[in-house]
């Protein structure tokens, strides 16, 4: 499929590769079906989808499906404005590291993560942890990447589009799940 | 491993016959050394093994794959997704820690090789008994070659024992990559930490072998400021631009100037720790261009008339682009030949003329001595001819390229930072080249970019020239590498630093493949030496720190004191010097607490791990060595934190702050298991941002060991940074707390609402250990 | 690096104090070694580079890239597909060398470290003084010592030195893979080659070490043959299995019994290269199960009791794998730890205790003399409850597995030889087994398949059980390794060889990863024997040759004769024997020729290339020891051929027998320049086919130097096999035919015809060299 | 696309990868389009499609566009068999050693080959080969595999497939270039 090549041209991966979903309503209906869903965001969102709003799209996403957010460095303080009430301040590498932890319960001790949602991070950064989640998770944990790049180490991958592009995706993910513009 | 030590005798008769004028190496003699030998002189890993897997009990490995497959014999490629196994049998945890463990053999040979090189060199040139004379107030000269090798080496001979054995450990630890070794991961890991060992050792026999006869700073908190960055270079003369690490072939540049009156006739700079060195040997004279990532960014701007190359973190392409702008290279190093004609048996003049007149592509020359007069020679002869040769492009040339863009985005997908350089060249094409010069901050200059690009743009060729003016303002200062601390700063800081009161030791450290710029590491260090930290610094780490100044043009170096106490920016040197911040850990545990240091490792290790808040970040650590040093921090118990790149390092060692029972100490004083929290809480940690990076920092020094005092101090500084970043309290400081008298004053009120709220309860303050032999009862 | 002897003295009184029993190592000393030392003692690689650049012209590197990629560093992964480069600027062609480089660090790394444990050991227990004899008519005991170090090593403690001089040149070429460090692929190449001579200096002085005292045969020709193949153990007593290549561990096993009177109550049997050592230690209690491939083929079929490994080509997952059938495991190397605790300070019987009661998962025991005991007890505790066991399922139960079968051809795609798996398990299921018995001939029993099989078919097992009644008749003779050539059997053949006469000497080393079963070796082993070429052979393929019989119920070693001359099949033992097949070449030049040996590389190297018609033949080359071993080969000159999954070596060296100029001698007597015909053709060589090989390897054994006799009888050879597979005269017959005597006068007819057509000129005969130094005029 | 992963699991291709053809129409186009055609022949053709005559198949299309034929060990007498003129007695390594050289002019010595034809070989050892050409061919060579295998280091690659499946685009593949069943 055009776009699903890895994004930085040498981050190939693997035997085991990411099925890659780009259509908003598909991926709507895979969050949607999440039974404990968590969002892990990074701090290298692109500016320009910053200055749109990307945040607020994705607490309002997050809302939605009643997921927790795992968030650390400067943009932490970004998703705590928004007063979502299940933003969690924890660095990366220490929620994937509970993360593929079976014995892990969640921020709020009630079950494992169904559905870990990544967004944000260096590319090559989010392959990586990415990664260690696709040897070392649990199967039945699916990962999503929600980055506008196809990140073969996840269970489920976007195809590599434009910013623009991006935007209109996530926005029309926002508005399966919760209607409205 | 029977150590040897050598004495002259003239003349012997014994049943071989009459010898004469030899050197015999005697295996054990009673040195005067009053040292008690400890257990593990010249330790085997397996000796040591119990050690390590306490740590990596406590500090799991935590992998991150950076490829699925194995593809290291004929059996493979293997896939080792999930639980398969290689057709060896390992599987993807043991090939991860195989690699990691490649990776530290690679480091520890690239910097034993060099300790051999100089220690040979200096031997030929001083004699074996040169002394090793770190600086009047360095007694313990040596701590990691003490700690580990049991011997206390008073001349550059003594120093080859330590080499022999590192060489047959590495050589050990290499075979167990082999296939079908080695299956276990943590054993693999015990052995990454047997090899980081090792590599301290290596570094420090390198840097006292240099320290003690080239007439480096000894221990000098102040050692002298010099110019750093490619506008002080002086480009009107002929420049001479040594790269790498072995300073000998350096040295001789210096020495042939003096010795032939043309000391200001020629300009001489480096790029890497012969950079570091050769203004450690000469301050007055050489220069510093910068870190590695400016190697390419100074060729292409057509300044140096020859190279001289040495080894270790120089392009291996730099005879290609030196070609292009018609540079004269010389290699110098068996490590690093570069396919050019030996010529080091030919006469000087010889080797000149060939080299101006391009008769050969560039000469090996494995005979430092012989370097000095080349290079200085050659670069007066093609100095006159570098304007004909090509320099930057123009800015309608910059255009001119970029409107050949065929905007196919390869080159943002090339590039290992994603940079927008598309955008940017789009925005040349344009004729607006701000763009270009934004990518400077952050761009590495590692022209994978410019590989990618189907129409060839030279794009950074563009970036250099969209930033000229930029460069042309890169005049900064650096204080030259100090080398060891003083046995008497030791005992200044000691306390307060095992007590706490010290918030921390916190060492920049490693290469500069940074995420987003060197700045970062600027600012962080400036935040440590603020609080009041102590905060030391080597390689090209220390160059990134001089490389940005304040509001008041100073950097750091001019600000802040270069001695080892609260407050001051102490650059220890060249990556080599990296020894003399663990030497620094272990000289607390041995000058200030007087814990035995012969052969003594485990207690050593576990005195820094339970009681020195010291904390390495190598933010932009890039290479197999750096990865090496940080395993011999790791033995010592001491944290590393790495920047966004050091993920691909493929596994951080991580603990995990809820599992009770691996915060377990006993008390020294009653052998009772006591909880002390989890301190420090990882042992390898890659940040994702660097206000992360400083949170977690300061987290990392607290130790078990900590008094009330000190324990408040560091919270004051983990508090302050959290709240200051993140508007709270951290979530995990009823973790911290032990008792009341921990909380910071200011804070109390606050704090003690907090730790109500979370169920709070005061625990003990043992006198902590993880060696069950170090409890004093029983 | 200077050269070490030593010598003992009770007491000396010097200036340092009074010494006490002191051994004492002295600097220089003139040995009593009349030959005058050569120019390159203990060689530095750029002394012996222009040599490698020699052969580096005439045999380029070919690169089959195994990956696209470089992940080495944090700047990576790079990209270096066509003529990119990665971040540090290296290109493909250097990445791969580079790749090379490494596999070939760890393979000299692992036969040092053996090496080293050996001559420790060895000296613990025998003394340094322990004479080096290795039979009363091997005069030279150590061709690849004297030849690279300059050294004659008579004692134990001798052998100290080289192993020194080894571990600190492996150290210098590890560093040179460190990023940013050599960049000229053919440095990297050269740096191969100088790893490859380390290795042989390597394995020679573990060999001699052991053989020296452990009263192996010494050179015999007539070494006894001994039992080898899983049909010859006797399943009715209690079994330990050793794994591995360090044979003390072994040694103490057959000691214990020995000493406390169980020499019959206990099967000791081994694998890989501890078994042929083992069998060279004691011929008449120990048995050989096979060649590495045999591992998890005999762990399946439950009979191991106990597992001893010591090092090299042991499953990692030996661990998992044994405990499923509840064996027993000893680790006793520290190079393969395998996780388990340290009991080597534990008293035997609590050892023996914590293991049976599976109280502790195994044992590892750094200490050889306690294993034995160990081992022993455990095996006879054990061995009555082995029955309990789970051992093969009966065909019912292969079944009853086949019926899960999804037939998802995902074991297809695991196998490293594409085996028809899927259809062998349907078929299964339909109640016949034949096919998964058909697989078991070409299955190097890795388990892939298993692990990639969603429904975990115990793939092999099935494979085993089906192949039952062939495996009970796997009983077999295999003559014992015999160590050195004799300097006599090297006077008788030197000139044949020399000349031409005797064909070739066709050494069949290394692993068993064959791309089509290990029968292909045997065929072609015995062709060549036929043929009256010397067949030498080592390691896992000696084993190979040994498990195969002809019609008369024989194998090959009950054959050919064990004598180094045509016709004669020579096992010369294990791994580290290969030094004698070296070893065998450099005293062709030395002995027969009287060239000079010491520290006299590259004129002896010259001489092996022109005029010793050798070649390996590596069929199944697996490992980086492989690597390297070949790499010792390549700097003699001598070829090297390996079967397909050769390949995954990265590069072959190629001549190009059309390329004129490549093939230009010196003629030492004139100092003229002389065409001789690309003699040998390739350096380093991937071969499709046995039938390739074959022909190759006959093409491969001309020389320079062949007299027309000798030529003549070389190309009967060549163009009789090429016919035979063929049906025609080989193309290329116009180079190899330098005058009509050259001519095998049997097809002289046809040959002139052939020639005439081709435009065939006559050439000179020189006598060769590519040095010109060896110009005996001017 | 289904089948175009490496037969092998492990045997992850770089960034460059084949493309996908398994048409008989477009192979056979592109083998009639070539100026200069090389088949290299290798000797572990399926045994069933030996039997089924693949090698009569393989010189009837190579005849039908003048194809040399590089060949060697066993197979050897099979082409040669066959009294096809172009069949050239040459190992694998010593051709892929050459064509890859810019100057050397073929078997005939009348000019490079424009695409060489890869059929035969055990897969790793082809995808090795394949690998050499990709990185050090030049760049106008096309390599393509006629294997039934994906093949991602050639230009043009098939994708996996069975035995039959593979017989009937071979031989659709000589209908196409020669007419006739
Ligand atoms: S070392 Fe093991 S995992 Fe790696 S390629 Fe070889 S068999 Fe496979
Ligand atoms: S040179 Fe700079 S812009 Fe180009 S790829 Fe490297 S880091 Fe990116
Ligand atoms: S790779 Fe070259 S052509 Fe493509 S966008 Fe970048 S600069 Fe333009
Ligand atoms: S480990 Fe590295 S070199 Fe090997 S296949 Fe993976 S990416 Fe390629
Ligand atoms: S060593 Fe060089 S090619 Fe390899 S990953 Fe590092 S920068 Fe890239
Ligand atoms: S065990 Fe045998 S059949 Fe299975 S993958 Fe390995 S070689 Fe193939
Ligand atoms: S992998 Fe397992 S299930 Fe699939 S075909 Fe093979 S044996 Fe059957
Ligand atoms: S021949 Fe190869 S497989 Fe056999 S023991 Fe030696 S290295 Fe291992």
């Amino acid at each position: 499929m055009k776009g699903a090549e890895p994004w930085q041209t040498a981050e190939i991966p693997g035997p085991i590769k990411a099925f890659v979903i780009s259509e908003p309503a598909r991926i709507s209906s895979i969050l949607k079906s999440a039974r404990r869903p968590l969002f892990i965001i990074g701090n290298r969102i692109d500016k320009k989808a910053l200055e749109q709003g990307i945040i607020s799209l994705i607490v309002d996403i997050a809302g939605a499906i009643d997921a927790d957010i795992a968030v650390y460095g400067g943009i932490y303080r970004d998703f705590k404005a928004t007063n979502y009430d299940k933003v969690r301040l924890v660095p990366s590498m220490e929620v994937i590291d509970r993360v593929k932890d079976e014995n892990w319960k969640g921020f709020d001790g009630k079950g494992r993560y169904d559905v870990i949602i990544f967004l944000g991070f260096p590319y090559y950064y989010e392959w990586l942890m990415l990664s260690g989640l696709k040897h070392y998770g649990d199967r039945k944990t699916r990962t999503l990447s929600l980055d506008p790049y196809y990140q073969p180490n996840a269970t489920i991958s976007m195809i590599n589009m434009d910013i623009d592009k991006w935007m209109e995706v996530i926005k029309e993910i926002r508005s399966n799940l919760l209607g409205g513009e | 491993m029977p150590r040897k030590i050598k004495i002259k005798i003239d003349e012997l008769k014994s049943e071989l016959g009459v010898i004469k004028n030899l050197e015999l190496n005697i295996g054990r003699i009673i040195e005067d050394w009053e040292e008690p030998e400890g257990q593990y002189s010249m330790p085997k890993v397996y000796e040591l093994r119990d050690w390590d897997f306490k740590l990596l009990k406590r500090y799991k490995p935590m992998y991150m794959p950076f490829c699925d497959l194995c593809c290291l014999c004929t059996y493979g490629k293997c896939d080792l997704s999930r639980d398969k196994r290689g057709a060896c049998g390992i599987d993807m945890s043991g090939q991860q820690s195989r690699i990691v463990l490649l990776a530290c053999c690679i480091g520890v040979a690239t910097h034993t090789s060099h300790a051999r090189t100089l220690v040979e060199a200096l031997i030929d040139k001083y004699g074996r008994n040169a002394p090793i004379d770190l600086g009047g107030e360095v007694y313990v000269e040596a701590p990691n070659t003490r700690l580990i090798c049991g011997i206390k080496p008073k001349t550059l001979g003594d120093l080859e024992d330590a080499l022999d054995y590192i060489e047959t450990e590495l050589t050990y630890m290499l075979a167990s990559t082999h296939t079908g070794q080695e299956g276990s991961n943590l054993d693999l890991e015990s052995k990454v930490f047997h090899v980081g060992m090792l590599d301290h050792l290596a570094l420090e026999i390198a840097d006292i072998a240099q320290i003690a006869t080239l007439n480096f700073p000894k221990a000098d908190p102040e050692a002298p400021l010099v110019e750093i960055g490619m506008g002080s270079i002086d480009i009107s003369k002929p420049v001479i631009l040594v790269i790498g690490h072995n300073v000998l072939p350096s040295t001789s540049i210096i020495d042939y100037m003096e010795e032939n009156g043309l000391y200001s006739d020629v300009e001489v700079c480096g790029l890497c720790c012969s950079a570091h060195d050769i203004t450690r040997y000469s301050p007055k004279k050489a220069k510093i261009v910068g870190p590695m990532s400016w190697e390419l960014r100074f060729i292409r701007t057509g300044v140096p008339d020859v190279i001289v190359i040495d080894e270790q973190c120089i392009r291996t392409d730099i005879a290609l682009e030196a070609s292009r702008y018609n540079m004269i290279v010389i290699s110098t190093s068996e490590q690093n030949i570069q396919g050019f004609p030996d010529m080091t048996r030919e006469h000087p003049d010889v080797i000149v003329e060939k080299l101006v007149n391009r008769e050969i592509p560039g000469a090996y020359i494995h005979d430092p001595d012989l370097v000095g007069e080349v290079a200085v020679k050659v670069a007066m002869k093609v100095y006159p001819l570098r304007k004909k040769y090509k320099k930057l492009p123009s800015v309608e040339e910059v255009i001119a390229y970029a409107t050949k863009c065929r905007e196919c985005q390869e080159c943002d997908k090339a590039c290992p930072h994603s940079l927008p350089i598309m955008n940017a060249i789009v925005a040349a094409k344009n004729g607006d080249l701000s763009l270009l010069a934004d990518l400077y901050e952050n761009c590495v200059a590692c022209t994978r970019c410019e590989k990618a690009c189907p129409v060839d743009m030279p794009i950074l060729t563009m970036i250099v020239k969209a930033s000229d003016r930029r460069i042309k303002s890169e005049k900064y200062k650096i204080r030259v590498g100090r080398g060891a601390i003083q046995d008497t700063e030791i005992r200044e800081v000691g306390s307060p630093i095992v007590l706490g009161e010290i918030p921390g030791v916190v060492a920049f450290v490693g290469c500069p493949n940074y995420a987003q710029g060197g700045k970062e590491v600027v600012i962080m260090a400036e935040e440590f030496a603020k609080r009041r930290y102590i905060v030391v610094t080597s390689g090209c780490a220390a160059m990134t720190l001089g490389m940005y100044k304040n509001n008041d043009n100073k950097t750091l170096y001019e600000i802040y004191p270069g001695v080892f106490d609260a407050g001051g920016i102490v650059n220890v040197g060249s990556c080599v010097a990296n020894s003399h911040i663990s030497g620094a850990a272990i000289k607390i545990a041995s000058v200030f607490a007087k814990r035995k240091l012969r052969g003594n490792y485990k207690e050593i290790a576990d005195y820094i791990h339970n009681r020195v808040g010291a904390v390495g970040i190598a933010w932009g650590a890039m290479s197999q060595k750096a990865a090496s040093i940080a395993a011999g921090f790791w033995r010592l118990g001491v944290p590393v934190i790495v920047g966004p790149h050091g993920s691909k390092y493929r596994r951080m060692l991580m603990g995990r702050k809820e599992n009770e029972e691996d915060w377990y100490v006993y008390d020294a004083r009653t052998g009772e298991k006591v909880y002390v929290g989890p301190v420090p809480e990882h042992l390898f940690y890659t940040a994702e941002t660097m206000e992360e990076a400083m949170v977690v920092a300061a987290k990392l020094c607290m130790r078990a060991n900590d008094t009330t005092k000190g324990r408040a101090v560091k919270l004051t500084n983990y508090i302050d940074l959290h709240k200051r970043f993140y508007g709270t309290l951290p979530d995990d400081l009823p973790l911290f707390v032990r008792v009341e008298a921990d909380i910071p004053i200011t804070m109390k009120d606050e704090i003690i609402a907090f730790l109500k709220e979370k169920g709070w309860k005061e625990k003990a303050i043992p006198d902590p250990t993880l060696l069950e032999e170090m409890v004093r009862k029983k």
